[in-house]
């Protein structure tokens, strides 16, 4: 079988030197008749294989890419492939997410001397791609608009943190604050029904510090900014396991942080509270009831009830209270059940893959390239060096279109896989609410189920999932090619 | 003598439908999400007609989020492959269009645009385009909110400054207003009624508007004040200890301006390569990054301060106008709440008592 | 740039099937491309010379040969170019014989396919940027894994070449298989009285540190540096003291511990030196049999060793060596034959390994050399020899031959022989392999001059009879018949397998194996001594089955390796290393956590946490650049915008 | 004197590609190690040894092959299947030489396949296979009359057999003969033996 | 406990005391072993050797039975039967052959077939090695016992899943849980001749001597089968051998059941021993009363399996 007889479709394959692309060279040497579509490029390692090469190739016209390495154990680099075996397989997971069927990549093991199995996979990976046919795009895809639905209950009672012991962090804070650079926290923002961070730095500062529903923004973006400094930081549950990430990645060290942690009762879903206070003049006050606040704008009562109008991330929270703190107050709410699937996710496991590029598509035209989403995400710690916007590494034009936008939330859910703590702040932060935690709720739970339900920013003495791997893997299984 | 003309709610699609023969239509329309978002785009027929402020001002009508300035293409001689011959291909394209609903605050940031790139020593010639080829409807408001300070900076609820159209709405319909002699034009054939008899209303629902807001604060010396502040860097600091750095607010920013120009794609391609001009951000660390890898400014207050100073006192040093126009878009829509207000009243005041 | 590109005809290897003079057509197009040829032969002295004169005529500062696989010629064209002034890191190949004109037969697909894998190099090179390689220094000094006949070898003569030589033995003496044989083929001499010398010399030779009980825990650094900790396993004897004088074993209570050494054909005591001539002759304790450990009381060792040596609180300690290059030397071990439920199982006493048998025969084995039942002590009268036990067998997963068995048994049927005339000796074999020199003629005199029957076939099964003796099924396939013996005794020709941890050690060496565990060598024929990792070499068995005389020959091609090598004062490293843009790096240390070889450092430059390439160490794989979110760590010659400009060249 | 195999005559590839597919074993794996042989049960009886059956395969040796008796006195055990080093299922290549040969209708050994008949018929008859049926039937067919008559007196007395054939019941005897009865028609319609 | 069951047209015939000795030890063990309807005969060698799709015809139509009645394990205690109607249900997995073998059937065959085991291995894992040790009434301790497999139980192992094709173990350890001595029996394995004792006599009788001479040479008191070809062509035709060999045999040859039996301390009649050719009353006088009901735990595994 010379050429498979439809025509020429692009299969992009990333070969390591010593043990793949000797394979290939074998099946040359003997002979091994292999369909013609395949162009293979040459790579040190499967090591080496980024990703996010493969999700470019598949972006930017591949109808298949494969990649294949030594043998595990027999990496000539003898770790390499075990970490391509892990990044390659979340990948794997991943790209159906995007709505890119996952069967046009495939990741594999030939060593040098295994020339017929080169044909076998050449051949069988030809083919299949053949089946599916030249890779549909996103920008020609039919928009399609569909919103996620209500959450479910919350799996603890959601309230407004009205009772909880501020004014005694308020006295811990101002204790320690000598010692500290400043703490970072929550005040009031331009109206009452807004807070802003805080960065207290003098005992009256302190004063200024809220608590409650409406302290959403995930502060922890700030300590890598003081690196080197002692700074205190107040957290809620979710923020903490940022917290957690930054030490674990080193971007913070332990003795330098203070962490102050009050129970969480929820926090308020701030682009729905504004959509339906609408357009108003003045704040004429709010009120905090048990489990709703009464937001008077205007001269008019909105009332907001935690229950409905919760961060969606709330009602899956199961961690309220801080994982790591070093001030710790209050009483520790009681979590019931299990973790549902994020609405985000739920959204887009119920499409199918045509429908999710459509989603994407319909998406990500409105979407600014702001980037908001990594400058408010925690865990974006190459900040001001985002290969995003470089041209060495040049991985991204200033192109307006849907793949471009969507290549970026790939870099960004990537680089976040086992270490995003689905925060939500990049949501939150989105100016046009396109909903792209879902892209990052999807690498997460990936993560976990082939990670011994790894979740990023439990222990901060954790292995990273995707800087370690298993010489056995329990949940990753080589494909076979038949 | 301007035109006047009426227009019932439903009448509105046909007079777009109309409008939308002859040209492209940039109306709001709504993006459903957790967070709702509304956002100018095409308007064709059996599309609703939203008349709410967009999140995102129409800016990109004149200034594109990325444009293809040119195109060019190398090819080499064939008898002397060393002979290559370069082919640049001229994009600039402006299609007549019309901005229908956007918000004066919006419609006076056309203004503020067009001083630099029409009226300094060079005029720009993709912008030039495609600002001849714009007509501007603007929606009146009917309040003032809680983010919008356009009275603070010279203009407000009506205020015509950029618009070749206002559009005021009173009971039943709307009264659309021409400003311009190209609104006039538009008016005159857009098969609208006559609308002398309810002008009236509008003007006092105008009036309405302008009576509900708070009165502003004065800021004539914030120019001065700013400049004096230049050298205070723990001012600076300590208004951006929360900025994320993300330079959202400069996105949508009507006024905003800034643009970076990158080449793309190789120019012995089929495609050849691309010249574009995209949306840059002072906000960005990249924004003054040298080629050397030296940057004047590192430090994200000096990039706060630089945002500032522009709005308030170099385009007003340079223009005679500030350059922000009390959107609020960069407070309603800053992930942690900033607010540029309080930073141009605090400089005021600082400037006071270090004087 | 100014790009030459040259597509090799291969004579008709390529052009048989791709158009070559359209490639370079097409290629004249591609950008920056100024020049582009299609010669019959580039990599022969006229295509070589005809690039130099191309690169100075057409002032090329780049080259692209389109040809065979870059692991056939990358270095030779690299050489070309840099005869003719380019650095060597500005050539690219594009693969158009392996990958494109073997593998397909439609000229015009592969004309095609062709075209783009040369446009892909181009882009490629278009990235490229000129690279020179570190030197660094050597440490001169040799660490052999093994200290069977093979290592003992490697160890004497690097030593005698001056380098100095640390040597890993896992037993408590060196000698390995060799000391356990009786005599050797084909000359059958006395095993003992050729390897023991050499023994002799290893303890004796300055230049040589042997740790015995010893076992390499880990190994990290490269070519010219190697730092190798080693793990020397508790022996609870105090080596400095112990002299050898064996007073300890006379006394020892513990008699009934199985003796390794005499490969469980007889017993021995739980403290005990396993032959006469031990090297080191040291005492060792075996915990498992000891009453000091199983009891927790006896201490008789203690009270009359002369010397003091016994430690009973004795640890395993660790000792760190730093040698510029390292031998494995590991050997085999006989593979697990019990599988063979048909022989028996291991259940018949009198159905032995080759290897036992070899004991038995031994002069200072358990029964002094005299060739006796283990059931019953009795002499055997028929002795049936089965050949290819466990090698050459598919349904086991060994199809590979042992080797060297055909010629052992040729020599235990003659032994048998001298020691028991009246015996009578049948080997059943599949195939007499005997390729050396006075082999064949060897394995005929135990035929001709010895009387031993030799059946062609294999013996299905082996069972006792009931009354004492063993019924041996066999066919004879010449006769085509089935046959039957009746044996008083079965030695087995069991194969052999890689040593247990020969896996783990490579993978500690980062050395690749086959599927069997034998270390896979550089090339099978022309290399066969070095390994894919710079500065590790193989000797013996490890690298696949063979006797003691090619065992001793690549022992020797190993020493002179690690000598070639240290002739050098400085290396130079493969310049194609990570490096690190300082300013992108935010020195969060995941390139750190990630480097196999330890390869990148924190450093601080302005206050700042940074990574550091160690240029010397890095081994080239680019796990960190694909590590490294903000792509501060670029692995020059494959960096983002490389492979980019390559995904580019093929997807838009 | 037999002149010696001209192997180029003799070679009927054909032959060896059909015993590979039928009995789904790689013939060439064959090196003639002998095993099959050796722990064959019956060779003693066998007029080509197993191995050399194996050989005659892979020669394509078509008529020595399945007109051995060897084929037709294999017991079936899969000694050789299991002992054999090369993964070969001897005994279904046995199995399946006797397949064929028996479609050619070349029987060797004629008693077996009559024993074999005489054991189905039974089975035809009444679902279940009768001894006594078996045998009477066997002796007819075989002209042997005295088989095992030394064993019968015993047999008898320790009511071994019995003298009533088993039948199934629910119908299960027809539906059992008409799986005989599609299995002759429908070797009929393929013309083969059946 | 209820067993579904199929017991081979031998238990009918020639084999009873082996069905009879099975259904008592069985009863005693508590389980209730309860045949399939309208059963039919596998076929056993004869159609295999014949044809492939005949034979699997024959067995489908028993399978199909067992799957109809919700059946998901089978037993049966004949090794021929066993083999037959396993390598059906393997060859049934290829959709082409299983299109031809429906084309011979009434019906077409259930898609899925029950899985089919022996009695012995039904037993081993009804109860374990103390759990039969609990039931012993009479002491085997005197007793040394070969047991013989023959040579379709074990093999092929892909197929039979016996344990060590070459050396099961699985009689050996039921017998030595009845506190029998039991031998290493290195032919444990090997044919005895099969039913070609009819049309190739010697070949029989010189394949069941071996057997019988090995048993003898290693003084043990019976040959313990678990198939009722080999236990006729062992205990019936022992005479025939005996000639063949030039020998005179008199070894007793029972199934493992009757063995089980005797230790349960069942009556030779309830077991059928009578109907044995060799005389089993060397065997019943070696047997002794247990000295006490045994409770004590057997060494060496609490599981057969």
């Amino acid at each position: 079988m010379p050429v498979m007889k439809d025509k020429e479709l692009r299969i992009v394959g990333f070969l390591c030197n010593w043990c793949s692309y000797g394979g290939a060279d074998t099946a040359g040497v003997a002979r091994a008749e292999q369909p013609t579509d395949l162009r293979i490029i040459r790579v040190p390692c499967s090591g080496r294989v980024d990703p996010l090469f493969i999700v470019k190739a598949l972006l930017s016209g591949a109808d298949g890419v494969l990649v294949s390495g030594c043998h595990p154990r027999d990496c000539h680099y003898s770790s390499g492939n075990f970490y391509a075996r892990r990044r390659l397989e979340v990948l794997k997971h991943f790209l159906p997410a995007l709505g890119i069927d996952n069967a046009r990549f495939e990741y594999t093991w030939v060593s040098a001397s295994e020339g017929q199995r080169w044909q076998q996979v050449v051949t069988a990976f030809t083919r299949r791609i053949h089946t599916l046919g030249a890779a549909p795009g996103f920008e020609d895809a039919p928009l399609l608009m569909k919103t996620a639905d209500m959450a479910p209950a919350p799996l603890r009672p959601l309230g407004t943190g009205k009772n909880a012991p501020l004014e005694s962090l308020k006295q811990a804070i101002k204790e320690k604050l000598p010692d500290l650079a400043c703490v970072i926290g929550w005040k009031q923002g331009y109206d009452d029904a807004h807070t802003t961070p805080l960065f207290a730095k003098k005992p009256e500062d302190v004063d200024e510090l809220v608590w409650g529903p409406l302290n959403a923004a995930n502060l922890a973006v700030y300590l890598p900014l003081f690196k080197g400094k002692k700074v205190g930081i107040v957290v809620k549950g979710c923020d903490s396991r940022s917290v957690v990430e930054l030490l674990q990645e080193n971007l913070v060290a332990r003795e330098d942080v203070t962490i102050f942690a009050l129970p969480c009762e929820g926090t308020l879903d701030m682009g729905r509270v504004n959509e339906k206070l609408g357009r108003y003049n003045v704040v004429g006050g709010i009120a905090h009831g048990a489990t709703n606040i009464t937001i008077t704008t205007d001269g008019q009562e909105h009332d907001f009830s935690m229950a409905e109008y919760a961060q969606n991330k709330c009602r899956g929270c199961t961690e309220p209270e801080a994982v790591l703190s070093d001030v710790r107050m209050g009483d520790s709410p009681l979590v019931q059940g299990e973790a549902p699937v994020p609405q985000e996710l739920a959204l887009l496991d119920a499409m199918n893959l045509d429908e999710r590029r459509s989603f994407w598509r319909t998406q990500m035209e409105r979407c600014l390239r702001c980037y908001a989403c990594r400058n408010a995400c925690p865990m974006c710690v190459c900040r001001d060096y985002c290969i995003s916007d470089s041209r060495d590494p040049h991985w991204m034009t200033q192109e307006a279109g849907v793949t471009q936008k969507l290549f970026f939330q790939t870099i960004h859910a990537l680089h976040l896989a086992g270490r995003c703590t689905g925060c939500g702040e990049c949501q939150r932060a989105c100016p046009v609410g396109i909903p792209i935690l879902g892209l990052r709720q999807h690498i997460a739970r990936t993560v976990g189920e082939l990670f011994d339900n790894y979740r990023a920013g439990i222990d901060p003495a954790a292995v990273p999932p995707l800087l370690g791997y298993e010489v056995e893997e329990r949940n990753i299984r080589e494909r076979e090619w038949k | 003598m301007s035109a006047i003309r009426f227009a019932t709610p439903d009448g509105l699609p046909a007079f777009l439908a109309r409008l939308s023969e002859n040209s492209r239509i940039l109306a709001p329309a709504v993006k459903p999400a957790g967070k709702r978002s509304v956002i100018f785009e095409d308007w064709h027929e059996g599309m609703p007609v939203i008349l709410e402020k967009a999140t995102v001002p129409p800016k990109d009508a004149v200034l594109p989020q990325c444009e293809t300035l040119f195109t060019y293409k190398k090819s080499k001689n064939p008898d002397n492959r060393e002979d290559v011959a370069l082919c640049l291909e001229n994009r600039a394209e402006a299609r007549p269009t019309v901005i229908f609903a956007c918000r004066p605050c919006d419609a006076r940031g056309f203004a503020v645009l067009d001083r630099p790139y029409l009226k300094g020593p060079f005029a720009d010639p993709y912008y030039k385009a495609k600002r001849a080829n714009l007509t501007v409807i603007t929606i009146t408001c009917a309040s003032g909110c809680n983010t919008c300070f356009c009275h603070w900076v010279g203009g407000g609820p009506s205020s015509p400054e950029g618009s070749d159209i206002l559009m005021t709405e009173i009971d039943g319909g709307f009264v659309l207003q021409s400003m311009t002699e190209a609104g006039e034009k538009l008016l005159e054939s857009a098969g609208l009624d006559d609308g002398r008899e309810v002008f009236a209303k509008a003007e006092a629902a105008r009036k309405t508007a302008w009576a509900s807001l708070a009165s502003a604060p004065a800021i004539k010396t914030a120019p001065q004040c700013i400049a004096a502040l230049f050298d205070n860097e723990q001012f600076w600091q300590e208004h951006t200890e929360a900025c994320l750095s993300c330079g959202a607010c400069t996105y949508f920013c009507p006024t905003c301006y800034c643009f970076n120009i990158t080449d793309e794609g190789d120019a012995f391609d089929e495609k050849g390569g691309r010249r574009l001009r995209s949306w840059d951000n002072c906000m960005s660390s990249l924004f003054t990054r040298e080629a050397s890898g030296h940057n004047p400014r590192t430090q994200k207050a000096l990039r706060m301060r630089n945002r500032i100073a522009h709005k308030f006192s170099t385009y007003p040093e340079n223009w005679g106008a500030f350059s922000c126009n009390g959107c609020g878009r960069c407070i309603s829509g800053c992930p942690v709440c900033l607010d540029i207000r309080a930073v141009v009243l605090n400089a005021i005041a600082a400037a006071a008592s270090e004087a | 740039m100014r790009i030459g590109v040259f597509v090799c005809h291969c004579g008709s290897n390529i052009a048989g099937t791709v158009d070559c003079a359209k490639v370079a057509e097409i290629a004249k197009n591609f950008p920056d491309v100024v020049y582009a040829d299609d010669p019959m032969y580039t990599c022969a002295e006229p295509g070589q010379a005809a690039i130099e004169a191309a690169i100075h005529e057409h002032k090329l500062d780049g080259v692209v040969v389109a040809s065979c696989s870059p692991r056939m010629h990358e270095a030779t064209f690299r050489r070309t170019v840099e005869r003719a002034g380019l650095n060597r890191y500005m050539f690219e190949m594009a693969n158009i014989r392996e990958h494109v004109s073997w593998i397909g037969k439609e000229q015009q697909a592969n004309t095609n396919k062709s075209a783009e894998l040369v446009e892909i190099a181009v882009a490629k090179l278009r990235n490229n940027r000129p690279l020179a390689a570190k030197t660094f220094d050597v440490t001169k000094k040799t660490l052999i894994v093994g200290g069977g006949v093979a290592g003992i070898q490697a160890a004497l003569d690097c030593a005698e070449g001056g380098i100095p030589v640390i040597l890993v033995e896992r037993e408590s003496t060196i000698g390995g298989k060799m000391a356990k044989l009786d005599k050797t083929f084909p000359t059958v001499d006395c095993s003992a009285c050729i390897l023991g010398p050499k023994m002799v010399d290893v303890a004796q030779h300055p230049g040589i540190t042997l740790y015995a009980c010893a076992e390499i825990e880990e190994v990290s650094g490269y070519v010219g540096n190697f730092s190798v900790k080693i793990r020397k396993r508790a022996t609870y004897i105090d080596w400095e003291k112990c002299t050898g004088c064996g007073a300890c074993s006379e006394k020892c209570p513990s008699k009934k511990t199985p003796d390794v050494f005499n490969e469980f054909t007889g017993t021995t005591t739980a403290i005990n030196i396993p032959f006469p001539q031990a090297i080191p002759k040291k005492a060792v304790i075996n915990a498992q049999y000891c009453r000091q450990f199983t009891k927790g009381k006896c201490g008789v060792c203690a009270k009359v060793c002369p010397a003091g040596a016994i430690d009973y609180a004795m640890q395993d300690s660790f000792v760190t060596e730093e040698v510029g290059c390292i031998i494995a030397a590991t050997g085999y071990e006989l593979m697990d034959w019990t599988i063979y439920q048909e022989y028996g199982g291991g259940r018949y006493p009198d159905v032995i390994t080759s290897l036992q048998y070899e004991r038995l025969l031994s002069a200072s084995g358990p029964t002094g050399g005299h060739i006796v039942r283990p059931s019953d002590g009795r002499e055997p009268q028929t002795i049936v020899f089965i050949q290819c036990v466990g090698s050459r067998d598919n349904s086991i997963g060994r199809p590979y031959c042992s080797g060297f068995c055909c010629m052992y048994t040729a020599k235990q049927a003659i032994l048998t022989k001298d020691h028991l005339p009246q015996s009578r000796s049948y080997v059943f074999y599949m195939d007499i392999r005997t390729p050396g020199k006075m082999y064949d003629e060897f394995s005929r005199r135990a035929v001709e001059e010895y009387g031993v029957e030799y059946i062609r076939g294999r013996v299905s099964a082996v069972y006792p009879d009931g009354l004492g003796r063993y019924v041996v099924m066999g066919a004879d396939t010449l006769l085509g018949e089935p046959v039957e013996i009746r044996a008083d005794m079965v030695v087995l020709a069991v194969g052999i397998e890689a040593a247990k941890n020969a896996p783990a050690l490579a993978e500690k060496l980062r050395i690749s194996y086959d599927k069997y565990g034998f270390f896979m060598e550089s090339h099978v024929k022309l290399k066969p001594v070095e390994t894919n990792t710079a500065g590790v070499f193989l000797a013996g068995v490890c690298q696949g089955a063979k006797d003691i005389p090619a065992s001793v020959a690549q022992g020797s091609a190993a020493a002179a390796k690690a000598l070639a090598l240290f002739a050098r004062d400085k290396l130079e490293n493969d310049p194609q290393t990570a490096q690190v843009d300082a300013r992108r790096c935010v020195g969060c240390g995941k390139c750190i956590r990630c480097c196999p070889f330890g390869a990148i450092t924190e450093t601080e430059i302005r206050n700042e946490k940074k990574a550091q390439v160690i240029e010397t160490v890095c081994q080239g794989c680019g796990l960190c650049t694909s590590t490294c979110p903000q792509g501060a760590v670029q692995l020059s010659h494959a960096t983002d915008n490389q492979i980019l400009a390559e995904v580019n060249a093929l997807c838009r | 004197m037999k002149n010696a195999t001209d192997m180029s005559q003799r070679h009927d590839s054909g032959f060896t590609v059909e015993v590979g597919a039928q009995s789904g074993q790689k013939l060439s794996a064959c090196y003639q190690c002998g095993n099959c042989t050796a722990g064959c049960p019956a060779s003693f009886v066998y007029d080509r040894q197993v191995n050399q059956i194996m050989r005659g395969v892979q020669l394509g040796m078509k008529d020595e092959v399945l007109d051995s008796r060897a084929i037709w006195l294999c017991l079936s055990c899969s000694t050789c299947s299991l002992r054999c080093p090369n993964n070969i299922d001897v005994a279904a290549v046995m199995e399946t030489l006797r397949h064929m040969a028996r479609k050619e209708n070349r029987v060797a050994v004629g008693n077996v396949e009559k024993f074999w008949f005489s054991f189905l018929n039974t089975v035809r008859a009444f679902g279940r296979s009768w001894e006594i049926g078996t045998m009477a039937l066997y002796m007819m067919r075989s002209l042997r009359l005295f088989t095992d008559l030394d064993l019968a007196p015993e047999a008898l007395k320790k009511q071994k057999l019995g003298f009533k054939p088993h039948v199934v019941a629910q119908g299960g005897a027809s539906s059992v003969t008409r799986i005989f009865k599609r299995y002759k028609e429908r070797a009929e319609r393929e013309g083969v033996r059946p | 406990m209820n067993y579904a069951y199929y017991p081979g047209c031998s238990a009918k015939g020639s084999s009873a005391d082996y069905e009879k000795s099975t259904q008592a030890v069985c009863a005693v063990l508590g389980m209730n072993l309860v045949e399939i309807p309208g059963w039919n005969c596998c076929g056993s060698t004869p159609a295999h050797a014949v044809d492939t799709e005949l034979s699997a015809a024959l067995c489908s139509r028993n399978l199909d039975i067992a799957a109809q009645q919700g059946v998901e394990k089978l037993l049966t205690p004949c090794p021929s039967c066993l083999s037959n109607l396993r390598h059906t249900a393997k060859r049934m997995e290829n959709p082409q052959f299983r299109a031809r073998v429906d084309e011979l059937l009434d019906n077409p065959a259930a898609p899925d077939f029950p899985g089919v085991t022996s009695v012995m291995q039904g037993m081993a894992a009804h109860c374990d090695a103390n759990g039969i040790a609990s039931f012993i009434r009479k002491d085997l301790g005197q007793l040394t016992l070969a047991p013989y497999y023959g040579c379709l139980m074990s093999r092929p192992a892909d197929i039979m899943d016996f344990g060590d094709p070459e050396n099961p173990t699985l009689m050996e350890c039921l017998l030595a849980a009845c506190g029998a001595k039991v031998l290493d029996f290195p032919l444990k394995t090997a044919c005895c001749g099969a039913s070609y004792g009819i049309p190739e006599r010697t070949m029989t009788a010189r394949l069941s001597a071996r057997i019988l001479r090995l048993a003898t040479d290693m003084k043990a008191d019976a040959i313990v089968a678990a198939c009722p070809l080999c236990q006729m062509n062992l205990d019936l035709r022992q005479p025939q051998a005996a000639k063949e060999a030039d020998a005179i045999f008199a070894m007793p040859v029972l199934y493992f059941t009757q063995i089980m039996g005797l230790a349960f301390g069942l009556s030779p009649d309830t077991l059928g021993l009578e109907k044995l050719r060799v005389s089993a009353s060397a065997l019943l006088d070696k047997l002794e009363p247990a000295p006490s009901i045994s409770k004590t735990p057997v060494e060496g595994g609490q599981s057969c399996e």
